[in-house]
C-alpha cells in the first residue's frame, strides 16, 4: 500500500521512530521541558491559525454544526465503550478504567496534524473547521469519565485544599483549549489577509517543527513505555489497539451518516481514534488523583500514538474513502 | 534568633496548588515553590524533561512557619495526601524577625 | 477610523487580548519563563540588525544626532514630570513614585515594534536610525529616577552585599541594551548583503514570532492586572493612561523641533509614550528595593502597554501626522 | 558524623549576587542557588511562567557552613533583608568531611 | 509525628544517577531531584545559563528515610564524594505515615 | 586576505564577539539554557538532514570510505599526541592532560558548521558525507584519552553507583551522536523530496539561528575565560593556540593522502583542528570526574574555540587549497 509505505517513510514519522528508538536504547538525552512546551503552544497556534482562515474563506452551513454536535457526542459516548470494554478485558478497576477510558475519547492534536498531511498527500482535502471540531472533542470525554468514576460506590468527596472552579478551569481552559480556539478565531476575524503576514512563521515552517517536536515524543513515549510497560497485562496492551479501531469504525459511521466527504471524514475518524496525552492527563490528575498515570500514559502515549501514526492513518484514509464513496 | 519550622512537602506539580490553599488557610504568612526535575518512589520513577505530558511532575513546597499554623495545617495535608502522592518532613530552624512567621 | 480598527484586528494585538481574556478568566497555561526570554532575545536581535541594515544604507546625518540627543533628552526629563504628576494626584510614597515615573522615560520595545508595524500599515516610513534612539532612550530614565529618589532627605546608604559596580553593570549592559546596540553595531557593518543570509530567520518570521510574544504578554498583564489591580488607586490608574498622552505630546514637539517627517516623528512619539516592562523593574529591585513592583508593573504592562497597543497607537500616528503637516 | 549549619535564605533573584558575596566574605566555603517557580508572602503572590518581567522571582540559596561563619553573615543578611524582600531559617544538620566548612 | 532524616546531597548533575542508584540500593523508598542554577565552591564558580557546556551544573538530592537506610548509604555516598563534587548533609525531621520510609 | 576578513565579518563570527565583549564586560544577560539547548538540538538536525540529502544524490564510494575509516584513526591519534604535548610542556597532571587531550581529538559541530559556510563562501563545495565523518570523530577520541588516562598507575575502580553501561550509553548515544547521524540516515532516506516539506525550518533559517546559538557560546566563551584563565599557565594556553595547528597538518597529509578536493579537505582538517565542548566534557565528567573542567573548558570553549573562529577558518582553507592543488 502506497500511503502506508509513504506514512512510514515521512520525516516525521522517522524522527519520532529515532526518538523511540534512542529511549529504548537508553539513552541520556532529552530535549528540554520548557522548549518542547513552547513548540507545543507554535503548533496549536498554528492549526488554529489555518483552520480559522479556511473558515474565514467558506461559511459554516448547517451540515458543519450537525458534524460538530456528533462529534461532541462521540467525546462523551466513547469513554464508555471504552471503560466498558476495560472492565471486561482486563483487571484495571473502576479508577483506572474511567481515567484510561477518558484519554480515548479526547483527542491527540499531533495525530491530527499528522493526518491532515496524510490526508494532503493522498490528493484529498480537508475543511477548517475541523480544527474545531478537534478542540470541540478534547472536553466532553473528561465529563462521561468523572461521571462513571463517580457512580462506582461512595461519591467523591472534595480532595482538601481543592478550589471548586479549579477543575473546570484546567478542564475548559487549558493551553490547547485556549489556544486552539484563540487563534481559531483570530485566524476567522484577520482571514487570509492577516495570515499573510504571520504564515512565514505559522505555516510555512510547520512540517520542521513537527518533526523536531515528535522526535520529542518518541523519546518521550520510548521512556514511557520502558518504565511502563511491566504494569500493563496483555489485555491492556491489546485494549491500546483496538479501541482506536473501534473508534474509528463508529466515526466512519458518523461520518457516513453526515455524508461527510473523504478528508474531512478521515479527519474525524482520527480524531476518534486518537487518545489525548497532555490535556487529558493533566486533569486526570486534579479529578481522580488515585488512576495511575503509569497505566493511561503509557496505553495513550505509548501504544496507542504510535499504532495511529504508523498503521492506522493509512487505515483511517482508506475508511474514510470507503465511506465517502458508499456515500456518493 | 528564634526556633519555627520548616514544613517542606515534595507534591505532584498539579496538586501544589491545593496544598498551597491549605497552608494559606491554616495561617502561614508564605511558602515557596520549587521545581524538582526527577525522582523515584515506591510506585514511580519520573524525568521532568523525558515525560511530555509533564503528568508525574513533582514539585517542593516549602513554608517556614510557627508550629501553630503547623500543626493546623497537619490534618488536612495529611488529607490531601491520602489523595495525591507526597511527601511531608517537618524540620526545627532558627530565624530571625520571629514576628514575621 | 480606519487605523485604529486595523490596529484592533491585528493578529497581534487579538493574541494580545487572547492572553489577556485566558488570565483574567483564571486560566492556568503559561509559557515557559525560558521560551519566552529566548523569544524576547531574538525579537531584539531583529529589530537591531534591521535597524542597522537601515543606517548602512543612508548617512546619519546632524539632524539624526540631533534627534538621538532630544530623545535623551526626554528620557530624562519625563520621569521629572511623572514624579511630579504622580506625588501630587496619588498617595503613592516618594520611592514607588519615583520607581514608577522612572518606567515612563524609559520605552517598551515592543511597544515600538508594534507602532514600526502600524508606521508601515498607515503608509508611512520609518529610518532606521529610531532603534538607536530607542536604546539610548532605556537608561537615562532610570539615572533621573534615582537622583529624584535620593533627594528625599537620608541619603540611601549601600545595600549590604551590594557591588560598586553591579548596577551600573545592571543599567548598561542589560540584556536588552547589549543585544539592541549590539545587532544594530552588526547590521551596520554587514549591511543588505550580510542581512541576505539571516533574513529568513530575522525578518520573515518577525511578526509571526511577536503573535507568540504578544500571547504572553497578554497572559502576564492579565495575572498583573487580577494580582495587582486592588493595590492601585484610581488616581493612580488614571496616571497609566493620561501620563502617556502627556508624554506624547511632548515627544510631538520635540518631532515638530526637529522637522521630523511623520514616520520618525510616529515612532519617537510611541517610545515616549510607551514604558517599560522588563529592563526597568529588573533596575529597579537592585537601585530602588524597597519599591514595591506590585505598583509599577501593574501600572507599566497591566494599564499603559494595553492602551498603547490598543488605543494609543493610532492617536500617535495621528499625532505625527498632524506635526509633520505643521512643519512642512 | 559532625554538626554544622544549613543556612537557607529565600530572597529575590535580583538580590541574589549581594547576599551570595555575603557569604563568601563572612568565610563560608561555598553556596549553591535553586530556583524557585511561585511563592506567597504578605505582600506577594508571584509566578515565575506568569510574569514576563521576572521582577518577583525568588531564589533559593543554601549554604552549609560553621557556625562561627554563619554568625558572622548574620548582621549583614539582616541588614539585606531589611531592603530586600526574603526569608532566613537555619537548621542543624550532620556532615562528612567536616574540615571542609 | 516521627522522627526520620531528610538526606540532602548536592551533587554534579552528571553524577546524580549514581547518588541516586546509591540510594536505592540501600533501600531508601525514594528521592527527588532539584535543579540548581548557580553556585560556589572552593574550586568551581558556575552558572546554568552562563556555561553552555553544563558540564558544572550541579542537583540537589533530597531523600527522606530512616536512619538505618541512610546508614547504608552512608559510606557508597562517601566513596562517591571521594571522585566526584558534592556535599551531604543531613537533618532530623517529623513525618506523617512513618511506615512509609 | 579577502577570505580573512570576510570571515572576521561574517554575522556569526560578529555576534559571537558580540557575547564574547558582553561576558568579559561583567554584563549579566544569559540565553536560558532549556532555549540553548533546544537551538542546538535544531542546529543538529539541521546539519544531519542536509549531510544525509546530499548523500542520498550521490554513491557513497570508496574513497569516502577511506576518508571515514582516516577521520577515524586521526580521532583516536590526535589525543596522544595532545597528552604527549600537554604533559611536555606544561605541569597538567596525567588525567587533566588526558582529559583535555579528548577534547582535541573529538570535534566542535559549530566550528564544522562555520567551516562549511567559510568553504562555501570561498567558492568551493563540500560533500555530504563530512557530516557523518563528524559525527564519527566525537567519539573515539574519547577512548583514546581514557587508555591514556588508565595506563597511569592505579587502575581506575569503578566509581560508587556506577552503572557498567553507563557511560557506553554516554559516550554512544549523546545528543550530538543520536541527533546528528539520525538526521544524518532521515535525510538519507527521504531524500530531495522528503527535504523540501522540511526545508523552511531546516535550511532557510539555519544561518540566523546560528548567530543566536553564537551570541550564547560568545558569552559562555567569556565568562569561561573571566573565570578560569588564571587556573591555566602560559604552556597551557598556548597549546590551546597550536595544537588546533597541529592537527590541522596532520589531517592536511590526511587529506592528500586520499586526494580529497579542496572543500572537503577544507571540513576534515576544521573537525581536526576543532575542540570538543559539550560531549566531551560531560563524557569526562562520567568517565575522569578527578579531572577539572575549568581547564578543559576553558582550553577548548575559551581559546580554541575563537581562534578557529576568527583566525583558524581562513587558514585551514588555504591549507586545504595547498594539498588539494598539489594532489591535483
Ligand atoms: N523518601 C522520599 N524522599 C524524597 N522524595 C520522595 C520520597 N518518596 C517519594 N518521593 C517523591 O515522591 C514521588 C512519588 O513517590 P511515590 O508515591 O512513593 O511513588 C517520587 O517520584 C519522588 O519524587
Ligand atoms: N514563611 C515563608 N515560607 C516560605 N517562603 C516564604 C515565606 N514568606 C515569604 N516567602 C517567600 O518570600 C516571598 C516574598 O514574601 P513577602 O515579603 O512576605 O511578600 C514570597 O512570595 C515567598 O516566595
Ligand atoms: N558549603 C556549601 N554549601 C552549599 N553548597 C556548596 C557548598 N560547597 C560547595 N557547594 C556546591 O558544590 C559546588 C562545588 O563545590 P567545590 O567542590 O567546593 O568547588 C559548588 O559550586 C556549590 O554549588
Ligand atoms: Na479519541
Ligand atoms: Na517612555
Ligand atoms: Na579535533
Amino acid at each position: 500500500m502506497d500511503i502506508a509505505l509513504a506514512t512510514l517513510l515521512s520525516p516525521i514519522v522517522l524522527f519520532f521512530l529515532l526518538g523511540l528508538g534512542a529511549a529504548l536504547l537508553r539513552s541520556q538525552m532529552t530535549i528540554p521541558e520548557a522548549f518542547a512546551k513552547g513548540l507545543a503552544i507554535y503548533l496549536m497556534m498554528s492549526i488554529g491559525l489555518k483552520g480559522g482562515v479556511e473558515i474565514s474563506k467558506g461559511q459554516l452551513g448547517w451540515d458543519a454544526g450537525l458534524v460538530m454536535m456528533s462529534a461532541v457526542g462521540l467525546s462523551f459516548l466513547l469513554p464508555v465503550l471504552a471503560f466498558a470494554l476495560l472492565r471486561l478485558t482486563t483487571r484495571l478497576d473502576r479508577i483506572d478504567a474511567a481515567a484510561a477510558a477518558a484519554h480515548y475519547g479526547s483527542i491527540s492534536i499531533v495525530t491530527f496534524v499528522a493526518a491532515g498531511q496524510a490526508v494532503a498527500a493522498a490528493g484529498l482535502e480537508a475543511a477548517g473547521y475541523l480544527v474545531a471540531v478537534a478542540a470541540l472533542m478534547e472536553v466532553p470525554a473528561i465529563i462521561s469519565a468523572l461521571v462513571i468514576a463517580n457512580r462506582g460506590g461512595a461519591r467523591s468527596e472534595a480532595v482538601a485544599g481543592s478550589d471548586k472552579g479549579e477543575l473546570a478551569r484546567e478542564v475548559l481552559l487549558n493551553a490547547s483549549v485556549v489556544v486552539l480556539l484563540g487563534a481559531l478565531v483570530i485566524g476567522w476575524i484577520t482571514g487570509e489577509a492577516g495570515m499573510q503576514a504571520v504564515a512565514p512563521f505559522f505555516v510555512t515552517p510547520f512540517q520542521g517543527v513537527l518533526c523536531l517536536f515528535l522526535l520529542d515524543m518518541g523519546l518521550s513515549a520510548g521512556r514511557g513505555l520502558r518504565n511502563g510497560w511491566r504494569q500493563l497485562g496483555p489485555g491492556t496492551i491489546a485494549f491500546g489497539v483496538y479501541m482506536p479501531l473501534v473508534s474509528a469504525l463508529l466515526a466512519a459511521g458518523v461520518a457516513a451518516l453526515n455524508g461527510m466527504p473523504a478528508g474531512d471524514a478521515a479527519l474525524l475518524i482520527t480524531l476518534a481514534a486518537s487518545a489525548s496525552y497532555i490535556a487529558v492527563p493533566a486533569a486526570m490528575r486534579l479529578a481522580m488523583p488515585k488512576a495511575r498515570p503509569s497505566i493511561y500514559l503509557t496505553l495513550s502515549l505509548g501504544i496507542t500514538f504510535p499504532f495511529n501514526l504508523i498503521l492506522g492513518l493509512p487505515l483511517y484514509i482508506w475508511l474514510a474513502k470507503m465511506v465517502s464513496a458508499g456515500v456518493a | 534568633m528564634h526556633v519555627r519550622y520548616r514544613c517542606e512537602l515534595i507534591i505532584e506539580r498539579m496538586a501544589a496548588p491545593r496544598a498551597c490553599r491549605i497552608l494559606e488557610e491554616a495561617g502561614l504568612t508564605g511558602y515557596t515553590v520549587l521545581p524538582a526535575i526527577s525522582g523515584l518512589g515506591r510506585q514511580t520513577r519520573w524525568n521532568r524533561d523525558a515525560d511530555i505530558s509533564a503528568s508525574s511532575d513533582m514539585v517542593v513546597v516549602v513554608s517556614i512557619g510557627a508550629q501553630e499554623q503547623i500543626e493546623a495545617a497537619l490534618k488536612e495535608i495529611e488529607s490531601l495526601l491520602s489523595n495525591h502522592i507526597g511527601v511531608l518532613s517537618i524540620g526545627e530552624v532558627n530565624v530571625l524577625r520571629p514576628d514575621r512567621f
